[in-house]
């Protein structure tokens, strides 16, 4: 199953493993600020109506 | 209805509420199934060995980097023109992913470029160009985060945009004359079109599909995060008059 | 004595004055230059090769220098409010505050750059190109300066930020420029370069006041 | 000349300054701009300047701001809370640059500010009076109709508003017009009054922010 590389082995799995981590950071991170802000925008809004 | 309806904060967010979730889930599923199939079931290139995988995440995300920019560059360009809030915050909310994207298009570039070139770094012209975009992108974010105040913020960043791009595309330019002039460019690079044969094509597609989807998909979602900070900010300035 | 003429006079003044900057520019890119053979070692012909490139980039530096002033000073002090009302339009005025800093920034820079080429054993064919593309090239740096300059206008520690912005900015006509002088070194044409070197700085004075006005607008409103 | 000014209304940073704002002023005429602090003079003054945007027209002669905004402002002449003055420059150098920006003539303001006494000196040496003096000259060097002028009494002395009273007199008895914030009586005859009233509670609720939209789910 798993494929054969060669000698350029190393090299094809570190460029996957860079941009799955960048682009899981990213992610992650957006995820993050976007909760964030959700629940300060909602106990806001709560302090507001209540 | 007119497409501007959704440039008013609530309408947007009512209505990209909906989408995410089509998009992300979309984008999830066309990148792994690009990438498992670019990755386990694709042949080796006579000339790049099993290096030429690694176009499948190379490719979409320098894509990626420079449609990002393109896409501020409108976003900015509509704040500017109409002033919707929503199309500056786009722009700022873009700003981080094109960055991302651009240092995974280099960093990928620099470690297909080791065995290639025998060396991560080469001066070569696209390399570089993408070093000269992250510096835009790096500038971009920079002038955000500098101004209080987001409408003046909003304004300066969409000026810096505009002159950002001309310059970018002069630097591409410029870049290129520059390697050829003081020596002989790299001929080899990663994603020359000819190399393109169609075992690579479309698992390529899927992965760019992919990462374009994930960009609508992030782009959604930090512009919601962006509108309600700002509304959290409009909020609090009330409550504290 | 005409609007243009009384706001030249003045800037020129003010840089001249203590506080003005005007020769720090130029030192700053004395010890610049001074500092690359301590860098990289006396050897004649190795500092022959990267002359071009480090009186180019010690010059952009220079330029950098004293930049964050541009703006500043009449937009803290209430000037650029009543600037706005006079009969000039802002555009023009931006392109005479540029034009006068490099008067006082870029003008003694290529003066000074021949003399800090010996020091470097620049190849004596380049130093009529070092010169003509200092002279074709460092207005623009001013120009897109003062665009950084309007984009950081009343930000604190805008200094820094202005560099971020700016320094990618001068990309091109470093390129350019460098090219043209290294080309005459090595006995190579240096007209192409020079000849793009001339057209982005000519594309840039006749942009940047559009842009730098524009950015100021934004700061008063 | 006339400077009218219909339904102004200006938001600071999604804040609201002042709405509905109208008014009209004739030639010959020193206006006394009247107001609470923090009614929204100054950013009155800057918006008839040209320098702020608001909702609205101002329109100065039949010129409207909106449309022609460089022939409006080339009837103006401002002065705020800052002198705009450069400390490293002599007073005579401050003033001359601002005459031959303005095309104007300095023999009048310098009698009439008596700066002839501080003429050669840096403006970094000089007291926050002689600077407010020479910030005022200006107006009279920049030779424009409309003067719109912010708390210009701040650090002059009794005698000296005096005088400057007389020079709004002056000019406004040679067809020139004035308007002027300010919270102590210059004691010019018969000025007219334009009093700005604080925001009520409604109007303090009303915003254009659209991120401050009541429907907001």
């Amino acid at each position: 199953m798993w494929p054969e590389l060669g000698k350029y082995g190393a090299t094809v799995i570190n460029a996957y493993i860079v941009t799955i981590v960048a682009t899981g950071l990213l992610t992650w991170l957006s995820l993050r600020s976007a909760r964030k802000s959700k629940e300060t925008l909602e106990k806001l809004e709560a302090r507001r109506n209540g | 209805m007119s497409i501007w309806e959704f440039a008013n904060p609530v309408r947007f967010m009512r209505f990209s509420g909906k989408l995410l979730p089509y998009f992300s889930v979309s984008a999830a599923l066309l990148i792994v199934t690009g990438l498992i199939w670019g990755f386990f079931f694709t042949p080796e290139a006579d000339q790049f060995g099993s290096t030429v995988k690694i176009i499948y995440i190379h490719v979409p995300t320098a894509m990626l980097a420079i449609n990002a920019w393109v896409m501020m560059f409108v976003a900015s360009l509509i704040w500017l023109i109409r002033r919707h809030h929503v199309s500056a915050l786009a722009a700022k909310a873009a700003a981080p992913i094109g960055a991302v994207m651009t240092v995974v298009a280099i960093l990928t570039g620099a470690i297909w470029g080791q065995p290639m070139w025998g060396t991560y770094w080469a001066w070569d012209p696209r390399l570089t160009s993408f070093l000269v975009l992250f510096i835009f992108y790096l500038g971009y974010m920079a002038l955000w985060t500098a101004i209080e105040e987001e409408d003046k913020a909003a304004d300066l960043t969409s000026v810096l945009a505009m002159v950002g791009t001309v310059f970018a595309v002069l630097s591409r330019y410029a870049v290129n004359f520059w390697n050829q002039g003081l020596h002989q460019g790299a001929s080899l690079s990663l994603d020359k079109e000819e190399h393109v044969a169609d075992v690579y094509y479309l698992p390529l597609l899927v992965a760019i599909g992919g990462f374009v989807l994930l960009f609508i998909a992030l782009l959604l979602l930090r512009t919601r995060t962006e509108i309600r900070n700002r509304r959290i900010r409009a909020l609090q300035a009330r409550e504290a008059r | 004595m005409s609007p243009t003429l009384a706001l030249l006079a003045r800037e020129l003044r003010l840089s001249l004055r203590s506080g003005g900057g005007a020769g720090l520019g130029l030192a700053f890119f004395l010890i610049v230059v001074l500092l690359v053979p301590f860098g990289v070692g006396p050897v004649p012909s190795l500092l022959a090769q990267i002359a071009p490139g480090t009186l180019w980039v010690a010059a952009l530096l220079a330029t950098l220098l004293s930049l964050d002033r541009l703006f500043q000073a009449d937009f803290e002090d209430g000037t650029l409010d009543i600037l706005t009302l006079s009969p000039m339009p802002l555009e023009g005025l931006v392109a005479i505050k540029a034009f006068a800093h490099w008067l006082t920034t870029g003008l003694p820079l290529i003066v000074a750059a021949p003399v800090l080429a010996l020091t470097l054993n620049l190849p004596d064919p380049a130093f009529f190109w070092l010169v003509t593309s200092l002279a074709a090239g460092t207005p623009a740096l001013n120009f897109l300066g003062a665009i950084g300059a309007s984009l950081t206008v009343g930000i604190r520690r805008g200094g820094l930020l202005l560099s971020l912005l700016v320094l990618p900015l001068y990309i091109p006509t470093l390129i350019f420029g460098a090219s043209a002088v290294s080309a005459a070194a090595d006995g190579a044409d240096p007209m192409p370069a020079f000849l793009l070197l001339a057209g982005i700085t000519l594309f840039t004075l006749a942009l940047t006041p559009f842009a730098a006005a524009a950015a100021l607008r934004m700061h008063m409103r | 000349m006339s400077l009218n000014a219909t339904d102004l209304t200006c938001y600071r940073s999604g804040r609201l300054i002042f709405s509905g704002l109208s008014f009209s002023l004739e030639n010959g005429q020193a206006t006394m701009l009247r107001g609470p602090n923090g009614v929204g003079k100054s950013t009155l003054l800057r918006v008839l300047a040209g320098v702020l945007e608001a909702d609205g027209e101002v329109e100065l002669n039949g010129t409207r701001l909106s449309g022609d905004r460089d022939a409006v402002q080339e009837q103006i002449a401002y002065a705020g809370h800052l002198d705009a003055i450069k400390p490293q420059l002599t007073v005579a150098e401050n003033l001359t640059f601002w005459a031959g920006l303005f095309g104007g003539r300095i023999e009048d303001a310098v009698e009439q500010f008596s700066l002839a006494e501080i003429w050669d000196r840096p403006a970094h040496a000089c007291s926050a009076g002689q600077k407010r003096r020479l910030g005022l000259a200006r107006l009279m060097v920049s030779e424009r109709p409309l003067w719109l002028l912010d708390e210009p009494t701040v650090s002059l002395d009794v005698e000296t508003t005096a005088r400057f009273a007389g020079i709004i007199a002056q000019h406004c008895a040679a067809g020139g017009m004035a308007l002027i914030a300010t919270h102590i009586d210059l004691g010019l005859a018969n000025p007219q009054e334009l009093l700005l009233h604080p925001l009520t509670e409604a109007q303090h609720a009303e915003t254009a922010d659209p991120f401050l939209s009541e429907d907001w789910t």
